[in-house]
């Protein structure tokens, strides 16, 4: 298609972040101006890109096979006297994406500009602070600064504590949930008790006690096991009372 | 040779966790703002015929002590391994949305990107850049994000109003939110078709 | 005014974290022991002719830059538990398991945490997010501890049951934005019809 015999292939469609991306792409290599381009042109390297890609059995993201759905209507629009003049009240769908495209355009400048401070500052340090030097225990408090997020990154954390440092961090609490209920739905029959501490087993490391522990408190939430303390430290002893265990429900 | 109340002003800019804002100082140290406009100045004067390795730095409104960006070579070998990458151009270019047009719903960033944006925000959000600051009181409650101020220090900015090209992305971004939102679904084949 | 080791050195002592050794300065610097040890000489004269605010300590590890000692009262008032951004995580584990919990004891607590919670127990009391509820009647009847409505305000959540469930809680741990959107709307009660 392309009047000069160039080919798209070069250009890999993962160098882009999203169809807008593309078409922006399509226009600089051309050299055109946004805001006075021939739609029906950039429409055309567009579908003809999209094709190629798909030829070479490239995945390609459904954002951009929208954008070639809208394109191709607009195309056909243009081939179309009658639409056009029925469009007239209402704002020309090609107005429109050259609007979105030159803010589009703008947003991609300014990421480029953060990206350069981002250079800067990267290489600029903080001393640590000194609190650790003036208070042994600080009283943190600001309302609205923390988010239920926090709450649950505290309880992630919580689990993860106590493994040893992971080459990668995973983002997994160590053992799962269903896992323990699992066990615990095969160990303790209905209406039949166990300790806390046979559950787990002996020896166990911080984080199985911790994920049985929030399992125990999990399944005593929903009333299906109760749990019985007789001094403090001493052994749970859990007892069953549901018969089914529907984590799902 | 700094005086008393630069030497003061100084302690607090290097012990800091967060900069110290101007009116804090005030607070701390029992003088005027002009009086710590100056003595900021002096340690700056100070620091900088000393040759030292540090400098003030005005962020995130308002002061800390950090140390020259020249020598990032050296420090960054203190903190190898834990530093952040740097942030890709997806989280650039959602950062960039939301900070012009906070607060934003997710909505909102992905019509102007024109893509899904959800693992961009999802690393912006545990990374601090962006929190999430309210809901939207329009149907489905969307939530609200904006950006924090450990942002501005990322990016080096004293304030909003030190994005880079402000004036050129509010004319812009007048284009109403409703403008970019029919442009979205507009986008994504989902308007509603008036010349059939 | 000081040369260029010097000052490569002076920026790892202002941004460590713990004290530097001079067998770790050399290595990152590339200099001696002896010119290490020199530099630093250099370093404490600089500081110390330019009445600065901080100086060179000498600890068992190494060394590091700090505020000067006599200047204590003003860095202090920094840290006076005033407001500050964030409850510590301590703090946070702990309003977690009570909040899941209650009421639960501070054994329980430390149960789960596997750490003295004492602290963490007194902030969040003083603060106003937990609350005495009553003795368990158990041998030696220990407090029990619950969570209180401004506990509910402050993580914005309308009442207890709006706490994720613990299931729940495993995806939101891996959660995505989308993951946080959905469940956060069901949180609040709300039924998004508008699925964007």
């Amino acid at each position: 298609m392309s009047a000069d015999g160039r080919t798209t292939c070069r250009i890999n469609i993962e160098d882009f972040e999203g169809p807008l991306d593309l078409l922006l792409f399509l226009i600089r290599r051309d050299e055109l101006d946004v805001t006075t381009i021939n739609v029906a042109e950039v429409a055309d390297q567009y579908l003809e890109y999209i094709r190629e890609t798909e030829e070479l059995n490239l995945d390609i993201a459904g954002e951009y096979l929208v954008m070639a759905a809208t394109l191709t209507r607009m195309k056909s629009r243009l081939l179309l006297p009658v639409e056009r003049a029925l469009m007239e009240d209402s704002e020309d769908p090609m107005q429109s994406l050259m609007r979105h495209l030159v803010l589009y355009k703008a947003f991609k400048e300014v990421a480029l500009e953060l990206r350069d401070s981002e250079s800067v500052w990267r290489e600029v340090f903080t001393p640590p602070g000194e609190r650790d030097r003036y208070e042994e225990e600080i009283v943190e408090f600001d309302p609205g600064q923390t988010s239920l997020m926090d709450l649950l990154l505290a309880l992630e954390n919580m689990t993860e504590k106590n493994a040893p440092p992971p080459q990668h961090r995973v983002r997994k609490p160590l053992l799962s949930l269903s896992e323990c209920v699992h066990t615990l739905n095969t160990l303790l029959p209905t209406g039949s008790t166990m300790g806390f501490s046979t559950a787990v087993g002996e020896h166990p490391d911080n984080a199985v006690v911790v994920s049985f522990f929030v399992a125990v408190l999990e399944l005593v939430k929903r009333g299906w096991l109760s749990t019985e303390q007789s001094y403090p430290f001493s052994d749970i002893i859990m007892k069953r009372k549901e018969k089914r265990w529907e984590m799902n429900a | 040779m700094l005086d008393q109340l630069a030497r003061q002003i100084e302690a607090l800019l290097v012990a800091t966790e967060t900069p110290v804002t101007i009116s804090r100082i005030c607070e701390l140290t029992g003088c005027g703002t002009e009086s710590a406009e100056q003595a900021v100045e002096r340690i700056e004067a100070e620091l900088a015929s000393g040759g030292h390795a540090i400098v003030v730095a005005k962020l995130a409104g308002g002061y800390r002590i950090v140390t020259d960006p020249d020598l990032g070579f050296i420090v960054g070998q203190l903190f190898e391994g834990r530093r952040h990458s740097r942030l890709s151009r997806a989280s650039l270019e959602t950062l960039a949305v939301i900070a012009y047009r906070q607060p934003a719903t997710r909505a909102q960033v992905e019509a102007v990107r024109g893509v899904n944006s959800d693992s961009a925000m999802r690393t912006l959000l545990e990374r601090d850049l962006i929190i999430i600051t309210g809901r939207q009181e329009t149907p489905g409650r969307p939530l609200l994000y904006g950006t924090t101020s450990r942002f501005l220090e990322y990016f080096g900015l004293s304030n909003l109003e030190h994005l880079p090209r402000m004036d050129e992305m509010e004319n812009l971004l007048k284009l109403s939110v409703d403008d970019i939102e029919r442009m979205a679904s507009e986008l994504s084949g989902e308007e509603s078709d008036q010349s059939i």
